[in-house]
């Protein structure tokens, strides 16, 4: 028997939630299909095909409720998040590894919906950062800067058919990341690292203007109350405190704090990413310091690390400590006094 | 086989494994599992080490007193594994390379000196050796099952390394797993170890929870849980 | 009080006893297998030099023919290493220097070059580095052949200028994905043959050895 | 090698003096894990674990010669209290001990002929009256632990469930209905 | 009139369904054949009842008196016969019957002599021993009995405030209250203020709300109390969220209102102790919401123990597609069992379910930990955490979340996008709690009288240790003057005394039966019987068959 109440909020569900959030990253994936050519609606096809596949299979594995889950949503938001991280273009069984290791060993081995400590995409993404270094570093450029941009059916062909038909030299390019680290642990002069076509007027060629939609995406995510400002708000803030204060140690071998903000992974990662309310923090307080902590480990990683992006591993080293943030941040209940006002 | 025989041996590979059910000694066994030939190396020495060290503790446990127990298991296991080390880099040094301070650390694992506080000082000689080579053995198959996961995984091989152990006539005995594979890196590294580890707790309890279930199943109180 | 001193001993000749025993057991071991450990430990040093040495042998004891080699800036040695010499009949076939890339992407890559008297690369292998497994680490034999691409070269083929990865402009070929551990490698393999240029001599030198 | 022998035997004779005087000096004498255990313990005292009493069955887990499942009247709830405190694994009630609803003895006052049998019985002087006259059970004190059934001559007393109420009543576990699926899919 | 400054935080602005019943006067219901009167209608232990079957009854007469402190009486809601006393349905979410008196009307409503109380000249305490007998209870639905609530605390109440909120949707009750007898219920109001000796007098009315907000107002006109209009937002209702509103004071944990010298009462409340002071009628009607999927939904005045399906019937009849009655509002009510079961005191509102109107919940979802429930909790509890642990049945971790804190208003529950019932864990686990902590307190008392208990037989024992040995040592002085050692002889004589006390101990322990000490010819004659007995498939003797038990007795005397 269930009791009161008997009433419920309508038009408000799981599947909903999930809805609005792929509403949120369409621009950012239209930016992205602008400056660096349709593939990625190839490599996003393919995450949302393998992540179906590997949640049904999952799903009927565990026994539990197929139908229920199947169409929650939300292994499409941890696909559609998983491949605006990687790189489009790589072969199919890239994505296979990675949303493997999304869906059924971070997701459903911990339970499934709601159960996972960690966030499913960034697993997916770490996994193959590690093990497949040498795919995940072949981004394509912005078209006006490559050769040739694989068009829709090319980019078919690659992912499916392996790099034969057209050169990876053709339409690749080191990411503004890999080139700042590289560079710099080169012992390149800043000034001519900047002078690098890659980079735009702030950040990534094209890749600023990306992040630019994601920052769009998420704040109508605020808006529509889907997440609050808490964790976007600490992690970006973060973000340009730490990179200002190593760049103001070091301006020579530091990038500035608006270069990081307006790189794609941190915008992703504070909004769609980082406020994941089933891997992060859930009280305000924890909300605050998750996001400071993420985002100063981003900074920390991208600076120190051995890979270029340190956005994954931090909110993945994040969400490890979430459960014992959110402990000690519990608000101070109606009634309990400490700093609070109550009675006379 | 009489009862306690077969327990021992149970408990050693299954019921009580080290590695799996205990998870003692998951220092060595995380770190030296990266393929079968190392996992399987370290395993025997640790077994080669329980089974003398509980045997010796069981031989002189009368004689034991309280207070100094632990001090003196851990004297004998130090002796035992130091015996164990220099035979080791003086007859397969590329192997004593590669197990490195894993191979002195023996001393330390936990499960060498569980078996002997919480067995061997209280049972008899031969109980005590049979346990301590199945809880070593235990500790093996684990070993073995999680390095040749990770090898196959993350290199796409089996048995690569063997050559360290018999030579470079070994060479050819490495089993090719899959041909041209592109290696999931992850397996081979730190995190692919606990990974792996964990997959295999969960397949092991995954097991045991079908075993219940069906025991519930055919007793007659089954259906209500 | 008795019985409180009668604990005491029986604790502390027990431990005695025991601790005794372990000694002389440990001792024992350690001289009976003291001379296998010497050897099998000169025995696999000969077998990582022997990798970058002409392949036609050598008839000395490398071993004992080792000589010290500077820290000197060109061979990016931070101390002193070693330089073995190989002979056939009395007339050397190739010296194997130590040496270190300090420029990796994660700290020192340490490895040894094989140089033949005429100035070229009879071998190069790397013996220690920290570079990203899966990026950077191809220039392990053991992963990848890559690291051959040194042999038979000298530091008039190529030509200087030519000394340098393909994407610098150079001749020397590496794998996707990051380039600054070729990159490292190239100049240190470039510079410890410099530095053999400049010592040959000494390096080459046959002084009678000691007796 | 004689100097290794003869250090490895200073220390081994230095470190064994210094742990005989700890045992002695560092006794711990008393035990205060009965006074924990017993608390968990429902305290029916109706000896269903085998012991006379549940201090004597506190006792007895707390020198590791009783097992913690061995309690019905403390049910699963106690159980895993008990295997918090003493960190060990929880285990189901012991063969042929099953859990009985709570119920309070009555006794048949057609029937009872004084005796005062059942009153030494009751471990919680529960039962009043006196030699000749009719017994009387104290509901509210009554643990249901059964102990005066066996000494009753004449078998007056039986136990009576005790039934839920609108004052007693508790809320249930939730349970889903199941709206939009058939079978198969619980 | 100034506007409250305070707020609280999270809740909900549901849709508030109000205007369907709120637009009628109230109606008084006519009299029905039967009355059930439950003996348990308020909080507290239930009232004892002082009638029997057969015995006649006038309105308003005593039929059931307080049973200890927190417990009210119960009074015939018309006169007539009673029929009888015993379970009947009662308007509980158990849905399990209840001590009732059942009472035939006969027609006539005579009732009792009523007294009149002249309060304002009253002195407190004498005013409070007359209400004590008057059934009072807070009429909102926590039904506490009121004349504790009005007894004073250790501290002086400083603020009185009159809950006219109504925050739950679909009910209205209150509002038609205030709205047709807004003087009246300032009049109990005011008995109220001088019980307590409250300085100040608040009324919370949220302000969706205005024709009662006037009303009030006007009944204040003039007099020293304030009518504060809070805005709409559930569960500005909730005795202590109305507190934080108007004072911005929070109560305690664990402790009341009156310990910082503030008092809640419902409207209703007042307007009840208005009619028991000012007209000597004790509480035995109310008025009642009838709301919902029903014909003609409004308000009707309704004696206590009326069946709830005349209530509806009164109301025009379910409408077609009807699927059942909950008692209460939508977000804290529950669900009938049965129409059967009478209106009570605690009874505000009857809604009329269907499926249009009450949607079944949809499947649950598993928890994503979306904060939406946390951000909506009145209290500012993390309700995600306290599911997970009440679901786990870790109570104790449920209990460090502040699971007693909960005032189960529903927020949590209506806000969740996997529409978990979170409420109904909370239920479960404080239940559980509470019947934990019941059986601990058990479990105390049973060590207590055991201990007691081991220490007498100890005691016994001992005594008669001592009167034995007493009386050994007395023979042994008498007789054995001559022994060598007086104390060994002594100590033998005890041990002799011992022995035979443990002879005697033994002998009483096992009475001699009457297969003892049997001759050989009997032995086998015996055999013989049982032999006979195991044949007939009767078992064997020691095991007597259930029909053989009083043979076995009679045996054994």
């Amino acid at each position: 028997m269930i009791g009161s109440p008997f009433i419920q909020r309508e038009h408000n569900s799981v599947r909903l939630t999930m809805a609005k959030v792929m509403a949120a990253l369409i621009p950012g994936t239209l930016a992205h299909a602008w400056f660096f050519g349709p593939g990625i609606f190839v490599s996003l096809l393919v995450c949302f095909a393998f992540a179906l596949l590997f949640e049904g299979l999952a799903l009927l594995m565990r026994g539990c409720c197929f139908k229920d889950f199947i169409g929650d949503g939300s292994v499409l938001v941890t696909a559609w998040l998983f491949a605006l991280s990687v790189p489009p273009l790589a072969p199919w069984w890239l994505y296979a590894v990675g949303i493997l290791f999304a869906v059924v060993v971070a997701k459903h081995l911990y339970g499934g919906l709601g159960q996972n400590p960690f966030n499913p995409a960034m697993v997916g993404y770490a996994v193959l950062i590690v093990s497949f270094p040498n795919y995940m570093t072949q981004w394509p450029g912005p078209s006006y800067l490559v050769m040739h941009l694989p068009s829709l059916a090319e980019a078919f062909d690659l992912v499916f058919a392996g790099q034969g038909a057209i050169s990876a030299d053709a339409y690749t390019m080191a990411s503004p990341l890999d080139t700042v680290k590289t560079l710099m642990r080169a012992g390149v002069a800043k000034v001519d690292i900047l002078a690098n076509p890659v980079f735009g007027r702030f950040s990534g060629s094209g890749l600023e203007w990306v992040a630019g939609m994601y920052l769009v995406g998420g704040v109508l995510l605020i808006a529509n109350r889907v997440i609050t400002w808490h964790v976007p708000v600490a992690f970006l803030a973060a973000v340009a405190a730490s990179a200002a204060v190593l760049h103001a140690i070091d301006p020579g071998n530091n990038m500035g704090p608006l270069f990081h903000l307006l790189t794609a992974s941190v915008m992703l990662g504070a909004f769609f990413i980082a406020t994941d309310p089933v891997s992060g923090c859930a009280t305000p307080r924890g909300k605050l310091i998750f996001g400071a902590l993420a985002g100063f480990l981003a900074i920390i990683i991208r600076s120190y690390g051995g890979y270029p992006d340190g956005v994954a591993f931090s909110i993945l080293l994040m969400n490890v400590a979430a459960p014992f943030i959110d402990a000690y941040t519990q608000p101070r209940v109606y009634g309990h006094a400490k700093g609070g006002k109550v009675g006379r | 086989m009489s009862p306690e025989t077969r327990e021992i041996i149970v408990n050693g590979l299954w019921k009580q494994n080290p590695g799996i059910v205990q998870l003692l000694g998951l220092c060595p066994l995380l770190a030296i599992s990266n393929n079968v030939v190392n996992a399987l190396s370290l395993g025997l020495a640790t077994t080669l080490v329980m089974a003398v060290a509980s045997g010796s503790v069981a031989v002189v446990r009368d004689y034991i007193p309280q207070a100094a127990r632990i001090p003196l298991f851990v004297l004998i296991i130090a002796a035992l594994v130091t015996v164990v080390e220099l035979l080791m880099h003086a007859y397969v040094l590329a192997l004593y390379v590669v197990l490195g301070v894993f191979l002195p650390l023996i001393t330390t694992n936990c499960i060498v000196l569980a078996r002997v506080e919480a067995f061997a000082s209280k049972r008899g000689t031969l109980h005590s050796v049979l346990d301590a080579v199945m809880m070593g053995l235990g500790l093996t198959l684990v070993l073995v099952v999680l390095g040749g996961l990770r090898e196959v995984f993350g290199k796409g091989t089996l048995l690569s390394g063997l050559d360290l152990v018999f030579g470079p006539v070994a060479k050819d005995w490495v089993i090719q797993v899959v041909p041209d594979y592109q290696g999931l890196l992850l397996a081979i590294l730190p995190p692919g170890a606990f990974i792996g580890l964990g997959l295999i707790i969960a397949a092991r309890n995954w097991l045991e929870g079908m075993r219940a279930r069906r025991a519930r199943v055919d007793s007659p109180l089954g259906q209500t849980a | 009080m008795i019985e409180f001193r009668n604990r005491i001993l029986v604790t502390a000749s027990a431990l005695l006893a025991f601790a005794m025993f372990g000694a002389a057991l440990l001792s024992g071991t350690f001289q009976l297998t003291r001379p296998a450990i010497e050897q099998s430990e000169r025995a696999a040093k000969m077998k990582l030099i022997a990798q970058v040495l002409p392949p036609d042998g050598f008839d000395n004891d490398l071993i004992r023919a080792a000589r010290p080699l500077p820290a000197d800036p060109l061979l990016g040695l931070r101390h002193p290493g070693e330089a073995y010499l190989a002979m056939r009949h009395g007339q050397p076939v190739a010296v194997v220097l130590e040496a270190a890339a300090p420029d990796g992407y994660s700290g020192e890559i340490r490895f040894l070059v094989g140089i033949r008297p005429d100035g070229t690369v009879a071998g190069v292998r790397v013996t220690s580095h920290h570079e990203t497994p899966g990026l950077g680490d191809y220039i392990e034999i053991g992963k990848s052949p890559w690291v051959r691409v040194f042999d038979g070269k000298s530091l008039a083929d190529p030509q200087p200028v030519n000394w340098k990865v393909r994407k610098d402009g150079g001749l020397f070929d590496y794998m996707a994905g990051a380039t600054i551990t070729p990159r490292a490698l190239v100049k240190a393999v470039r510079r410890t043959l410099e530095y053999f240029q400049a010592h040959r001599n000494e390096l080459l030198a046959t002084t009678k050895e000691q007796p | 090698m004689l100097s290794a022998i003869l250090v490895m035997a200073a220390i081994g004779l230095a470190l064994g003096v210094i742990l005989g005087w700890a045992e002695v000096r560092f006794k711990v004498a008393d035990n205060p894990l009965v006074d924990k255990i017993d608390k968990i313990l429902p305290q029916t005292q109706c000896g269903q674990c085998g012991f006379p009493g549940c201090r004597p069955y506190a006792e007895a887990i707390a020198r590791h010669e009783a097992d913690i499942n061995l309690c019905p009247p403390g049910g699963e709830h106690g159980i895993r209290q008990l295997a918090d405190l003493l960190g060990v694994e929880f285990k189901p009630l012991g063969e042929g001990r099953a859990p009985k609803p709570k119920s309070v003895a009555i006794i048949d006052e057609n029937l009872c002929i004084g005796c005062t049998l059942c009153i030494q019985a009751c471990p919680v002087d529960a039962i009043v009256g006196s030699s000749k006259q009719m017994h009387t059970i104290v509901a509210d004190v009554c643990t249901g632990c059964e102990l005066c059934l066996a000494p009753c001559p004449v078998d007056c007393i039986h136990m009576e469930v005790i039934h839920e109420n609108v004052g007693s009543w508790k809320w249930r576990y939730p349970v889903f209905p199941i709206h939009s699926e058939p079978a198969g899919t619980a | 009139m100034t506007q409250p400054i305070y707020s609280f935080p999270g809740g909900l602005h549901p849709a508030d369904h109000k205007a369907e019943s709120n637009g009628r006067p109230i109606a008084a219901a006519p009299l029905v054949p039967r009355y059930q009167v439950p003996l348990r209608q308020h909080a507290g232990q239930p009232a004892k009842a002082i009638v029997h079957a057969g015995d006649t009854v006038l309105r308003g007469q005593l039929i059931a008196i307080p049973d200890g402190r927190i417990s009210a009486a119960v009074h015939a809601p018309t006169s007539g016969r009673v029929v009888a006393v015993g379970p009947h349905p009662v308007a509980h979410p158990s849905g399990l019957a209840d001590l009732s008196v059942v009472i035939e009307a006969d027609g006539r409503d005579e009732a009792v002599a009523m007294m009149p109380l002249a309060w304002r000249d009253m002195d407190p305490a004498e005013l409070r021993e007359h209400l004590a007998d008057m059934g009072l209870v807070g009429l909102g639905g926590a039904v506490f009995p009121s004349h504790v609530k009005l007894a004073p605390g250790p501290l002086a109440i400083d603020t009185l405030i009159l809950n006219g909120a109504e925050c739950e949707p679909w009910i209205t009750c209150d509002d038609r209250l205030m709205r047709e007898r807004a003087a009246e219920v300032m009049r109990g109001a005011e008995i109220m203020r001088h019980l307590l000796g409250a300085r100040e007098l608040l009324v919370g009315i949220e302000d969706n709300k205005p024709e009662a907000v006037a009303a009030m107002q006007a009944a204040c006109a003039g007099g020293n109390a304030r009518v504060v209009v809070v805005p709409t937002r559930y569960p500005s209702g909730g005795a202590k969220q109305l507190v934080q509103l108007l004072t911005g004071l929070e109560v305690p944990t664990g402790k009341l209102s009156t310990d910082i010298g503030i008092q809640v009462f419902n409207v209703a409340t007042a307007y009840a102790l208005q009619r028991a002071v000012e007209l000597g009628e004790p509480l035995i009607s109310r008025i009642v919401t009838v709301t919902g999927h029903v014909a003609r939904p409004g308000n009707y005045e309704v004696r206590l123990g009326t069946p709830i399906a005349e209530l509806i019937a009164l109301a025009g009849g379910e409408l077609p597609g009807a699927s059942g009655q909950l008692i209460g509002g939508p977000l804290m009510g529950f669900d009938l069992d049965t129409p059967q079961a009478p209106v009570t005191k605690g009874v505000n509102c009857i809604i009329i379910t269907s499926a249009d109107l009450f949607p079944p919940r949809p499947r649950a979802m598993p928890c994503t930990r979306c904060g939406l429930c946390a951000q909506a909790c009145p209290v500012r509890l993390q309700p995600y955490e306290m599911y997970l642990y009440a679901r786990a049945k870790d109570l104790d971790k449920a209990r460090a979340y502040n699971l007693a804190d909960c005032i189960e208003c529903g927020c949590c529950s209506y806000v969740c996008p996997s529409h978990i019932p979170l409420v109904d864990y909370y239920r479960f686990a404080k239940s559980e709690l509470a019947a934990r902590e019941r059986e601990q307190h058990a479990a105390e008392l049973a060590r207590e009288r055991h201990d007691f208990h081991s220490e007498r037989l100890e005691r016994e024992k001992r005594e008669k240790a001592e009167r034995l040995g007493r009386k050994a040592s007395e023979r042994l002085e008498a007789g054995a003057v001559a022994a060598d050692d007086p104390e060994a002889a002594r100590k033998k004589a005890l041990l002799e005394a011992a022995v035979e006390r443990a002879r005697k101990a033994k002998e009483a322990a096992a009475p001699p039966a009457n297969t003892d000490h049997l001759s050989p010819a009997q032995q086998a004659e015996i055999e013989a019987i049982e032999a006979r007995r195991a044949q007939a498939g009767l078992g064997g003797g020691s095991a007597p068959a259930p029909d053989e038990q009083p043979d076995t007795v009679a045996e054994k005397t």
